[in-house]
């Protein structure tokens, strides 16, 4: 009776989370005892995030490495399963196997540690994202702020990598990495801040649901992306999620040219499978975050696509992400540190600061009433932010005496 | 709930300690993080998520990293050579009973803690907010202002430094510890530049132009 | 400086990677195992010797001559003539080598020995899959497994060996003459068998070896 | 447990040392990083002891001769033609310039003079080694950049359809060992020269392809404008050639100054730097490219029939008369000599050596001090060397 009940329930939470219902936990928490309800509702919203991200997180080396190739005219992984898309359970199976290394004069436990401390957070970030139409995980008040904390927590544990591992590489890229990511975090996060501005809040599903009208008859959807203060933030976040999760072309903690492979160079085995994943998902992450902000969340481009279900949209939209990440990995060479700070000091703050005053005439326009007002006030927030992009951008290149330069010729 | 505060306040207590008493200052940097991190737990626990938050962004996300910076950029995380507690410890510890103790009788006669507890405000992110732009206004700005001017005081001071040190780090490195000097090939600078000029000079013909700036190179 | 170079540089990279679905000449990689790049006619890996005929041991073009042995720069090479003689392809008797090993893990390929040796009977192989579990046995050869058919050297350098064949015949026939000539001169005049002297010599190859004298 | 005291344990051995200024101020600490001899971009086995303050570099000893495998000496108790393989794996990457540089200077000892045939193979051969040189050369140093790979696999793309031609042509795709004393070894394969032809005519568009997707980048000019100046006069002090010297500004090109072989038959410009610093050594190198390029389609046009090597050499019993003879070239990387001293035996009495990549590797400090360690990587990659010609 009470198996029947189970799976009753079971089935009928999997049929309404495919439907975008919502409560789909109800029937199958009524078959536990009361006292154990939170703990099994924990578990039940716990499990299947782990599950499809980590499993998004094979796919997406995979992805990467074939993407990769073909980019570089190369064929790719090929070799394990058919068109090798069993890699990823090669490598995970070659991690899990390898000897685990603790260098003798390495500070054992911090060691052992910096990766759990650098995975906790990482997970922790997926709790307040909206997945789909009624999949949030927690719908936390001030869900954006407890993103941005977790997210800054992951910096210490690459401190601890680093130095724990005495290593002068190690050492070096742990500096290097914690410059960089707290340089980074304030565009980040006042980037985001414009957007926070306009919905007025701070809960994922409040800045979400604000983006699910549709203007033009349903083919042009009220995305954030598509204001001007919310295309020069998308991109400003684009570049900042990048370097906050060490991919190309701010790479530079881990630069494997000059430090060999930074905070990570004495972590083998496990340890250095969860930074793998912890970089990953902190990847993951954060474009689910870029989404969430600009990219309309869960909903779908166009108003007749509503009836696909809405958590394929949130995903597709990350997988594009991801998608631009390893296309820029593919083509850009990295930066120097220094270079990476004045970028973020001189050019990324300034602007997000000015963006931030572009969303707020943008907000203040609104009530513009005259015939022509939309189109005015996407060119009043184009030229807002455009022009100083170029004079910043002058100015960041001008001051080095960086010129395109002529050759001569001796015969 | 009162299982959960006594594992919270007992890990901050004890982290706190271990921050004080470590050698390693590293060590106790970390400590001072995990303590950091207990307090925001406390905030959660009497949820109080903004701040909780806040504390977890500030505190861990800039103020214990700032720490282990400033460790790294001065000391590599050297542990001191010798014991951190001072000789006078007993005196230490006296006083501090004392204080204790008298803290505790102020606390225990004053009429506070006969007062009963106000009902729990839930604050949401909105009313901080709000609160913090019109009632908090004053505050918020002379503390935006003392920020600033320290900002601005930190960036000078560092200047300073920089133009006071840029002296030629290749040689304080050489006097530094005596490292087993390389031929400096910068003396090349003084040896002859006419074996290539006349090498050039006698194989090229005249017909093999040379820009100026070439000539008065190779004629130096 | 404003971002158009990365954007050009992305473009650039999208190029290459639908390229690399519609024209396969994008990709250089072979997969090994089940393709191989047919190899080139004039590769050259490791050294082998020729036999003529089907058997190894008395085909041998080696007269031991040890030529090669001191051209050889790693010198990997390592020869002991034989006490007795035994026909060549002439019919003239000659020593061979009573052992002829090859160091292939010394050896680095270069060609010299096929380039001195005045009898055609050293050239190169292009197998290269020669790994070995036995990092010395394994990769010392010996004479038996060194000794490869002419009709191998055919399949391998076919333009090469041709030129060697064509060279030999005219060579061998030469000497065939000049034995028929001698044996008539010597059965006409028994007394001027002076002229007999001249020993036969390779004839030099216009293209690829200069003339040894 | 509070009271215990400071015991020396053995792991202080280990222990990053701080090294602090000898006025004992608390002015940044300084890092000595040993960068190599295992670095992912040290390209080979070569070491960089590098001081650090910070990121900066305040000192940098370079240690080289981990791979020193006697070359010389080998050469001086060998033939003359069996050092002629040994040529090839000085410079790895381009062995034909490597033998032609041997084969001229011997010639010039044994007083012989190759056909004309064999003059055009030469250059032919010896422009498409500076197209393999200097292709692997950008894909490695914007490798070491960081561009993870993508221009290091254009360029090898490219470049395999050279080393193609150099495996149809002399056995072998980088060990060439293909000159000999008074010409080449052996004739061009049939269909070779449309083969050559064909990838030279892609050469271009290929470059097209590799300067639209990086030299405009803004990233790489950031990266290396104003990186690593070396200055004209200390160039030609420290008697650097090649690239190198002439991105620093100095027109010295011995295909020019000496126009050995027949290279005055040839119509081709010398591309001059301003600046001598990463990016112009960068750029040197993509516009000799292109008049490599140009050379070979003139060579590839006019090359003529005829033998290929002079019928006085022999390859046997080659004994060079008493005297002695430096014979150099062009190479992609600088002026590639050997010198050579004949006492009449069929071995060198001397043989000696002037590789290029180690005497352009002299100026690595200088152009290193005050720059980061980023740099540094790039610096070295800039200068272009290949340790089996620097350790020999």
């Amino acid at each position: 009776m009470i198996i029947g009940e189970f799976f009753r329930g079971l089935f009928l939470m999997i049929w309404r989370v495919a439907t975008d219902q919502p409560e789909a936990k109800a029937d199958l928490l009524a078959v536990f005892p009361p006292s154990a309800r939170p703990v099994i509702s924990a578990v039940l919203t716990v499990s299947p995030i782990i599950g499809i991200f980590a499993t998004l997180f094979a796919l997406t080396t995979l992805l990467e490495r074939k993407g990769l190739g073909r980019i570089q005219n190369r064929l790719g992984p090929n070799r394990v399963g058919p068109f090798g898309i069993l890699q990823p359970v090669a490598d995970g199976l070659k991690m899990l196997t390898k000897e685990d290394i603790i260098p003798r004069s390495a500070d054992a436990l911090v060691h052992f540690l910096a990766p759990v401390v650098l995975a906790v957070p990482t997970i922790l970030a997926f709790a307040v994202l909206p997945y789909g139409r009624n999949l949030v995980p927690v719908d936390m008040d001030a869900g954006i702020l407890f993103f941005f904390a977790v997210g800054a927590s992951t910096e210490l544990a690459i401190f601890m990598a680093g130095w724990s591992s005495r290593n002068k590489y190690s050492l070096l890229g742990a500096m290097r990495a914690i410059a960089q990511m707290i340089s980074y975090e304030i565009p980040l996060i006042i980037s985001s801040v414009s957007v926070i501005m306009i919905a007025g809040s701070l809960s994922p599903v409040e800045i979400i649901a604000q983006q699910g009208r549709y203007l033009a008859g349903g083919f042009v959807p009220h995305w954030f992306v598509l204001t001007p203060w919310g295309l020069a933030g998308f991109i400003m976040f684009l570049i900042a999620s990048l370097a906050e999760s060490n991919r190309s072309p701010f790479d530079i903690p881990e630069a494997e040219s000059e430090l060999i492979a930074g905070h990570l160079t004495e972590y083998s085995g496990f340890k250095y499978a969860l930074f793998f994943m912890a970089e990953y998902f902190g990847m993951f992450a954060v474009s689910g975050l870029a989404v969430t902000l600009f990219l309309g969340g869960w909903h779908a481009p166009f108003e007749f696509l509503e009836i696909v279900p809405s958590y394929v949209w949130f995903f597709a939209k990350l997988m594009g992400l991801v998608c631009l990440f390893i296309w820029v990995r593919g083509t850009v060479p990295r930066l120097r540190v220094d270079q990476l700070l004045n970028f973020a000091w001189k050019f990324m703050l300034p602007l997000s600061l000015l963006n931030l005053v572009v969303a707020a005439v943008w907000h203040f326009t609104a009530a513009w009433e005259f015939p022509g007002a939309g189109l005015g006030r996407w060119l009043l927030g184009a030229v807002m932010i455009g022009v100083p992009y170029v004079w910043l951008g002058r100015a960041l290149s001008g001051s080095k005496k960086i010129t395109q330069r002529t050759y001569r010729f001796a015969d | 709930m009162q299982a959960a505060f006594a594992i919270i306040a007992a890990l901050t207590l004890v982290s706190a300690i271990a921050a004080m008493s470590l050698r390693n200052l590293v060590h106790c940097a970390l400590c001072l993080a995990v303590a950091f991190a207990g307090l925001a737990a406390m905030y959660l626990q009497l949820d109080a998520q903004f701040v909780g938050f806040a504390q977890v962004l500030v505190y861990i996300g800039a103020v214990a990293i700032l720490v282990v910076f400033a460790i790294l950029l001065t000391r590599s995380g050297q542990p001191v050579p010798h014991s951190v507690v001072s000789r006078s410890w007993i005196a230490g510890v006296a006083i501090a009973v004392l204080v204790f103790c008298v803290l505790t009788r102020v606390i225990l006669s004053s009429s506070v803690s006969q007062r009963s507890l106000p009902a729990k405000p839930s604050p949401t992110v909105r009313e901080i907010g709000n609160q913090l732009m019109t009632w908090y206004v004053l505050p918020l700005q002379v503390i935006g202002l003392l920020l600033t001017a320290a900002t601005i005081g930190a960036v000078i001071i560092a200047m300073n430094e920089r133009k006071s040190a840029g002296g030629d780090h290749r040689v304080t490195a050489d006097q530094g510890h005596g490292h087993g000097h390389l031929a400096a090939p910068t003396g090349l600078n003084e040896g002859n530049a006419t074996s290539i000029a006349s090498e050039t000079g006698s194989e090229s013909p005249a017909h093999y132009p040379q820009p100026e700036r070439e000539r008065e190179v190779l004629a130096k | 400086m404003l971002g158009e170079g990365i954007i050009k540089g992305m473009v650039e990279t999208a190029r290459n990677f639908v390229g690399s679905y519609s024209d396969p000449e994008r990709l250089t990689t072979v997969e090994y195992p089940e393709d191989k790049i047919p190899a080139k006619e004039n590769a050259r890996n490791f050294p082998f010797l020729v036999y003529d005929g089907d058997d190894a041991a008395r085909g041998l073009r080696c007269v031991a001559c040890q030529i090669c042995e001191k051209e050889c720069p790693p010198k990997c090479i390592y020869i002991v003539k034989s006490k007795d003689k035994k026909p060549d392809y002439i019919g003239k008797p000659q020593f061979y080598p009573a052992v002829f090993d090859i160091d292939v893990s010394v050896c680095m390929s270069c060609q010299i020995c096929v380039e001195v040796c005045p009898f055609e009977a050293i050239k190169m192989d292009t197998e290269f899959e020669l790994s070995n579990p036995d990092r010395f046995g394994g990769l010392l050869q010996d004479k038996h497994r060194l000794a490869k058919s002419n009709e191998y050297y055919h399949k391998i350098h076919e333009t090469e060996a041709a030129e060697v064949d064509a060279r030999l015949a005219a060579e061998k026939a030469k000497a065939e003459a000049k034995a028929r000539a001698d044996a008539e001169a010597k059965a006409a005049a028994a007394a001027k068998a002076a002229t007999a002297a001249a020993t036969p010599k390779p004839a030099p190859n216009p293209t690829t070896v200069a003339p040894a004298k | 447990m509070f009271m215990e005291t400071a015991i020396d344990t053995p792991e202080s051995k280990y222990e990053i040392l701080p090294k602090t200024l000898s006025n004992g101020e608390m002015d940044g600490e300084l890092l000595e990083v040993a960068m190599g001899p295992q670095h992912p971009s040290t390209h080979g086995v070569f070491r960089m002891d590098v001081v650090l303050d910070g990121e900066k570099v305040v000192k940098l000893k370079p240690v080289f001769g981990y791979l020193h495998r006697n070359h010389e000496k080998i050469a001086e108790n060998t033939t003359y033609l069996a050092s002629m393989p040994y040529t090839d794996r000085l410079d790895y990457l381009c062995s034909m310039t490597n033998n032609w540089a041997y084969a001229l200077s011997v010639e010039k000892l044994a007083g012989l003079q190759p056909p004309e045939r064999a003059e055009y193979i030469r250059i032919i051969t010896g422009e498409l080694t500076r197209l393999v040189n200097h292709t692997c050369l950008v894909g490695f140093l914007l490798q070491d950049m960081g561009a993870l790979g993508t221009p290091l696999m254009y360029a090898f793309r490219e470049r395999e359809m050279i080393l193609d031609l150099f495996e149809s042509l002399s056995g072998s795709r980088m060990m060439c060992n293909y000159m000999r004393f008074g010409g080449c070894r052996v004739d061009l394969p049939a269909g070779w020269l449309e083969q050559a032809k064909r990838a030279v005519d892609s050469y271009s568009g290929f470059l097209d392809e590799f300067e639209k997707l990086l030299t405009e980048n803004e990233i790489l000019v950031a990266r290396t404008q104003g990186i690593g100046v070396l200055p004209p006069d200390l160039a030609v002090n420290a008697s650097i050639t090649g690239p190198m010297l002439r991105a620093s500004g100095v027109n010295y090109d011995i295909r020019k100054v000496d126009k050995y072989g027949i290279y005055d038959r040839f119509e081709f410009r010398v591309p001059l730097g301003d600046h001598g610093d990463v990016y112009d050594r960068y750029m040197i190198r993509l516009l000799e490219m292109r008049e490599s390029v140009k050379i070979l389609n003139q060579a590839l046009r006019d090359i003529p029939a005829g033998p290929i090597v002079d019928p006085k050499a022999k390859l046997r019993g080659f004994r060079p008369k008493v005297g002695e003879a430096y014979g150099r070239i062009e190479g992609p990387k600088g002026e590639l000599g050997f010198y050579l001293i004949s006492d009449g035996t069929p071995n060198p009495y001397r043989y000696r050596v002037r590789p290029p990549s180690l005497i352009n590797l002299t100026v690595l400090e200088d152009m290193c001090l005050g720059q980061d360690v980023a740099d540094v990587v790039i610096i070295l990659g800039s200068v272009d060397i290949v340790l089996g010609e620097v350790d020999r």
